[in-house]
């Protein structure tokens, strides 16, 4: 078995496994918690308005936080949508889900995916430049901000070399690109990247309890 | 045997021209991107040089490597090799048959001894102690081990011998293995492919016989000259494949506009192989201008890396079920440490 | 310690601006005699014992993005990055990953998140207590939309069982459990002064009513530094000719065991209120220009009650607004320019955003809206018990600065809030400062401005 | 479907690459072939391209072809398929084209020399010659 069957095969079954079964027990293990019933009056009882309302609207900043917070989610934006657009849009990533989902839709040119994929890696550097520079960040962060960043990172630059052929062969390349997705969907469930399903449970919660006092959300 | 000494007068002799044999020589030189000058030389040394003495051992094969030599789309110019080599033994081709045969091969075996070519097509069973093929009541292993024993260099050649190839494929019931497996302390060549490209195997071999060593190899033993490149570096399909254009089916509308096959299970990325240059037949094309994707035949265990049209960047197993598995596994451990924090909380409540 | 031993030792100071202990210098910020192991036993276990999915949920969605300390007062003030609204949680977010996330157990067995320590939750209690107002302005940054203000409250449980409450805090709220009143205002006190108000001020003050459908509470800030409130109140209520009445065995609102952390405190506070109102067959009760009583009746009353509670609960502002919209309350117009400073728990928290608005609209005024208004406005840094804690008050004058320009900014003639604590910390300010402005009550110019009947 | 030219099946050749691109080799060729020139008058060095080993469009060819022209000698060898040699308009350049016996381009070289060697007859094969003519008459004679 060389370096890519050991990729393709045994490493991402059982990073896929260690995925769904570490993002169920997350999930599982908080939602079925105590919740305690709220006897108070309702100010507004459609509560579930509220939820989806702060699902939406803190997707971006409020006027009176924008000039202080404007940089820090640019650049957020930036590499979440080019994430998305580079998962989503290159082809080969579109056969790999097909081939999980049977779900297929049209891939982006290459250049997009390239040019996206530089965008995306400069301005994960900015991130990481900032949370090592920003006192704030940098008395908050830990091991996993460090450590979810290096995974997010790796499987676009190594995509970017494999694309390339650059560096090494391209069915090296190809397998360390894998492998690093692999160690993406390991370490997943366990870090702070399951923020990409929590922001969901996270923001529905406040804005239903607040939409229900009437309180800002 | 009353054979002329040097190979220039054998080929006279046999009635190959002088002019033909430069033609030759400048063909092969330009196939392994030797320097242009170098042909001249190339034939200078070679007509002077002795015959090589060639012993060729096939094992467990189908004889497609033989064939893509000698039926090449361009016989006279690749089977020249023949010409510039003593072809000692070769089952297939030889006319001479039984204990005539094998006591050609042993006696080319001694008077050549530490001289010899030894080529070899197919893989070497080792299961049961070799039983699975055996010539003469002697198994592939040991007529190998014996035959390697006086060669110069070995050269294997096809993916079987090379590599295992087919029958090493997954379950391996005879346990093939490669040449390299079992010999160790030869300079050994791998020609892969499931056949080699003939005029890869003809410049190989002229390149041995002219400067009497090995080409450069690569880290699994593929003359560099011939194996540098992937065939997707070097495919006339590869813009399509940098614009994002793939054909989705094989009768669709980008595979009739020629796109890229990567969709479609090519294994060009992953295959080194001179295909998408020197290409088949006599130019004529190559799998991939055919229409189909690259089986990446030339890469050991080709064979065991997933279904042809299964893409490069898809999971090799079908994970369904495990990820099932891990799913309701997830749901479990998640409701029990849920469980334990509550038990956990309700406890502290009492207790107060 | 005896009650007389906390009486002599940690006097309470009466009468300044703002109360507080008289002899803050001797600090008490370490409570009982426990020791250390199982002061954090105990914090652990308060921390856990109140933990449900929502806090779980707000605690494992953080990010670390750090964008909660550009919305807080005390961080922008000072630049100091420890004051990060989330960082305050820092312990806590250690135990919930130790003692009650769905990976507890592998952070134990593995020991990725050590045992919280006393030094540190020591080191803590200024975070959590000194420099958080819970004030939620943070809860509209997060763009995982954690409530953090909750949190901290959740926190200060923990701490307040650990006995790591700072001590004047620790002080007041200990004096409200024991007197009724955290300044003295004791059942007795408050019904002396409301004959005394009623005498001077010509106006009826009903304590005490067996039957009333209106049961109207106060603040004890109110009580003591304020008493002009308990006449606008009468007169406003007497204006409107409803039957209420202030009981002596449910008139204070401030809720002091709520804000120290404790519990068992804050539900006997709340509890008093509730079988007040209860017992005077009362179908409204009133609660006070006061913040945080409205947090601790109107939203927690009933799950303290543990059902619905028989009548409804109002703010002041909220009451006012009411019965201006239906015309129940005449007033005069005021002539001046204004601008209205939102109390945190009662707008951004509360709900109650639009209702001091609708009153000031009903006195002809249309208020200057601040540059950060309504659910965003900037908190005036004393709410949360902050302005009790003398250690505060650098880092409070220099959160204060951030109001005292914004409210400038709008050139307004007057300021006016619906809080007494916030106004307070403004009195407090403005004397630090020397400010020009004062801080009006809500209540009180309504009552000023009553058309005479 | 009575005819296969109902099927709908169109074939296109599928090289992306436009005729009017040209890679810019062909320049470097020219540029090449000169510094050869220089170098077999000053020191008889010999030279030669190999044309196949070098990335070159259909237009790349194109305008060598049309640069180099043709000359005054052209001669064809029919060794294992033919051989196309052409001396091109400037003397001691050669285009030389390696057919297959079925026609293929198996090399494609430009040489600097006076006469490339693979035209010259070799002098084994002209002493060999001799001894063929010497016989021939001989016997006759």
């Amino acid at each position: 078995m060389d370096l890519l069957q050991f990729a393709r095969g045994p490493a991402l079954t059982w990073a896929a496994t260690v995925f769904v079964f570490g993002i169920t027990w997350r999930l599982v293990g908080i939602l079925l918690l105590q919740r305690s019933p709220d006897f108070s009056e309702a100010r507004n009882a459609t509560s579930w308005l509220g939820a989806i309302k702060l699902i939406v609207t803190r997707s971006w900043p409020r006027r009176e936080f924008r000039q202080r917070t404007l940089f820090a989610q640019s650049v957020g934006y930036i590499f979440h949508i080019g994430l998305v657009i580079i998962v989503f849009g290159f082809a080969p990533h579109i056969l790999f889900f097909k081939a999980l989902t049977g779900l297929v839709w049209p891939n982006l040119p290459s250049a997009v995916i390239n040019l996206t994929s530089a965008i995306t890696l400069a301005a994960l550097i900015v991130v990481l430049v900032r949370r090592l520079s920003h006192p704030v960040l940098r008395l908050l962060s830990n091991f996993d901000d460090y450590f979810s960043w290096l995974v997010t990172f790796a499987p676009v630059a190594t995509g970017m070399l494999t694309v390339a052929h650059f560096g090494a062969r391209y069915e090296t390349l190809l397998a360390i690109h894998i492998l690093s997705v692999a160690l993406l969907l390991v370490w997943f469930p366990f870090g702070k990247l399951m923020h990409s399903a929590l922001v969901f449970i996270s923001r529905g919660t406040t804005g239903a309890l607040f939409e229900r006092k009437g309180a800002s959300i | 045997m009353n054979e002329p000494d040097t190979l220039g007068a054998g080929l006279a002799h046999s009635g190959v021209s002088r002019r033909s044999f430069l033609k030759f020589c400048t063909v092969m030189a330009s196939l392994m991107a030797l320097p242009p000058g170098a042909a001249q030389a190339m034939a200078a040394a070679l007509s002077q040089a002795k015959r090589q003495s060639v012993i060729w051992l096939s094992f467990q094969e189908c004889t497609g490597c033989v064939e893509s030599l000698t039926r090449s789309f361009d016989p006279t110019l690749e089977q020249m090799i023949f010409e510039m080599i003593s072809l000692d033994y070769q089952e297939t081709l030889q006319a001479a048959a039984g204990e005539a045969a094998e006591s050609a091969r042993d006696e080319a075996m001694k008077s050549s001894y530490g001289k010899y070519l030894l080529i070899v097509d197919g893989s070497i069973p080792t299961k049961d102690g070799g039983v699975y093929s055996t010539v003469a009541g002697v198994s592939n292993h040991d007529r190998l081990i014996d035959a390697a024993r006086g060669a110069a260099a070995i050269v294997a050649v096809g993916t079987c011998s090379s590599y295992g190839g087919i029958p090493h494929a997954n379950p391996n019931p005879t346990g093939a293995v490669s040449v390299s497996d079992i010999i160790k302390d030869k300079p050994i060549m791998n020609v892969p492919g499931c056949p080699p490209i003939p005029s890869v195997i003809a410049g190989t071999l002229a390149y041995f016989v002219t400067y009497g060593k090995l080409p450069e190899l690569d880290h699994i033993g593929r003359p560099k000259v011939f194996y540098a490149d992937t065939i997707h570096d070097r495919c006339y399909r590869r813009p399509f494949y940098d614009q994002g254009k793939f054909a989705k089916t094989f009768d669709d509308e980008g595979a009739r506009n020629g796109w890229c096959l990567y969709e479609l299970g090519c294994k060009g990325p992953t295959t080194y192989n001179a295909c998408a240059t020197i290409k088949w037949n006599g130019g004529v094309s190559y799998p991939i201008e055919s229409g189909h994707g690259c089986l990446g035949c030339s890469e050991p265990n080709f064979w065991d890396k997933g279904s042809f049209y299964r893409p490069l960047s898809t999971p090799l197993a079908d994970n369904a079920h495990i990820i099932a598995a891990g799913t309701l596994g997830g749901i479990a451990a998640g409701a029990v440490a849920a469980g334990l924090s509550r038990k956990h909380q309700t406890h502290i409540g009492e207790e107060k | 310690m005896s009650t007389a031993d906390i009486d002599s030792i940690h006097p309470l100071e009466l009468d300044q601006p703002r109360f507080s202990v008289k002899n803050p210098a001797v600090r008490y910020d370490k409570q009982g005699e426990l020791p250390d192991v199982q002061r954090v036993e105990l914090a652990m276990r308060a921390f856990v014992k109140d933990f449900g999915a929502v806090a779980a949920t707000y605690l494992e969605s953080c990010i670390h993005c750090g964008m909660c300390a550009d919305a807080c007062h005390f961080y922008v003030a000072t630049e100091d990055p420890k004051y990060t609204p989330i960082w305050k949680l820092e312990p806590f977010k250690q135990a919930y990953k130790r003692e009650a996330g769905p990976f507890a157990a592998i952070y134990r067995v593995l020991n990725l998140k050590k045992k919280v320590t006393v030094e540190q939750l020591e080191a803590w209690q200024e975070l959590i207590y000194d420099s958080c107002t819970m004030c939620g302005r943070c809860t509209l940054v997060c763009p995982m939309g954690i409530d953090i203000a909750s949190l901290v409250g959740l926190a200060r449980h923990g701490m307040n069982q650990a006995g790591l409450v700072p001590h004047e805090l620790w002080a007041v709220a200990e004096r409200a459990q024991r007197e009724g009143s955290p300044l003295g205002a004791t059942p007795k006190v408050f019904k002396d002064r409301c004959e005394w108000l009623a005498d001077d001020n010509q106006v009826d003050i009903p304590v005490d009513k067996v039957q009333a459908d209106v049961v109207a509470t106060m603040s004890s800030i109110e009580i003591m530094k304020y008493p002009d409130s308990i006449v606008a109140t009468a007169k406003i209520l007497n204006h409107l000719g409803l039957n209420w009445t202030f009981r002596s065995d449910g008139y204070e609102a401030t809720n002091f065991g709520m804000l120290s952390g404790n519990s068992a405190w804050q539900q006997e506070a709340s509890m008093k209120l509730i079988h007040a109102t209860i017992a005077a067959g009362a179908k409204l009760l009133i609660l006070p220009e006061c913040g945080h009583a409205y947090g601790a009746i109107r939203w927690q009353g009933a799950n303290i009650y543990g059902k619905p509670l028989p009548f409804r609960v109002l703010h002041i502002s909220e009451f006012l607004a009411e019965n201006t919209q239906n015309g129940a309350i005449k007033t005069k117009p005021l002539d001046k320019t204004l601008t209205f400073h939102d109390p945190c728990q009662i707008s951004r928290r509360g709900g109650a955003i639009e209702a001091p608005r609708e009153v000031l609209n009903g006195l002809g005024v249309v208020p200057i809206e601040m540059k950060d208004t309504r659910g965003l406005n900037w908190c005036c840094g004393g709410g949360g018990g902050v302005v009790t804690i003398h250690r505060a008050d650098p880092i409070r004058y220099k959160a204060f600065q951030i109001k005292m320009r914004q409210v400038d900014d709008t050139g307004a003639e007057l300021l006016v809030s619906s809080c007494s604590n916030c106004r307070q910390t403004f009195d407090d300010g403005q004397d630090h400062f020397h400010w020009d402005k004062t801080m009006l009550s809500l209540l009180e110019l309504v009552a000023d401005n009553l058309e005479e009947k | 479907m009575n005819n296969l030219t109902h099927i709908n099946v169109k074939v296109i050749n599928p090289l992306p690459f436009q005729p009017a691109g040209l890679s810019g080799n062909a320049d470097a060729i020219l540029h090449e072939i000169l510094a050869l020139l220089e170098a077999f008058i000053s020191t008889g060095q010999n030279g030669a391209i190999d044309l196949h080993s070098l990335p070159l469009t259909a237009a790349d060819l194109e305008l060598l072809r049309a640069t180099l022209g043709d000359g005054e000698v052209s001669a064809r060898i029919h060794v294992i398929g033919n051989t196309e040699v052409r001396e091109t308009t400037y003397p001691g350049v050669w285009w030389l084209t390696y057919y297959s016996d079925e026609g293929n381009v198996v090399a494609d070289l430009l040489e600097v020399t006076t006469v490339p060697e693979i035209l010259k007859a070799p002098a084994e094969d002209v002493r060999e010659g001799l001894v063929r003519l010497g016989d021939l008459l001989g016997a006759t004679g």
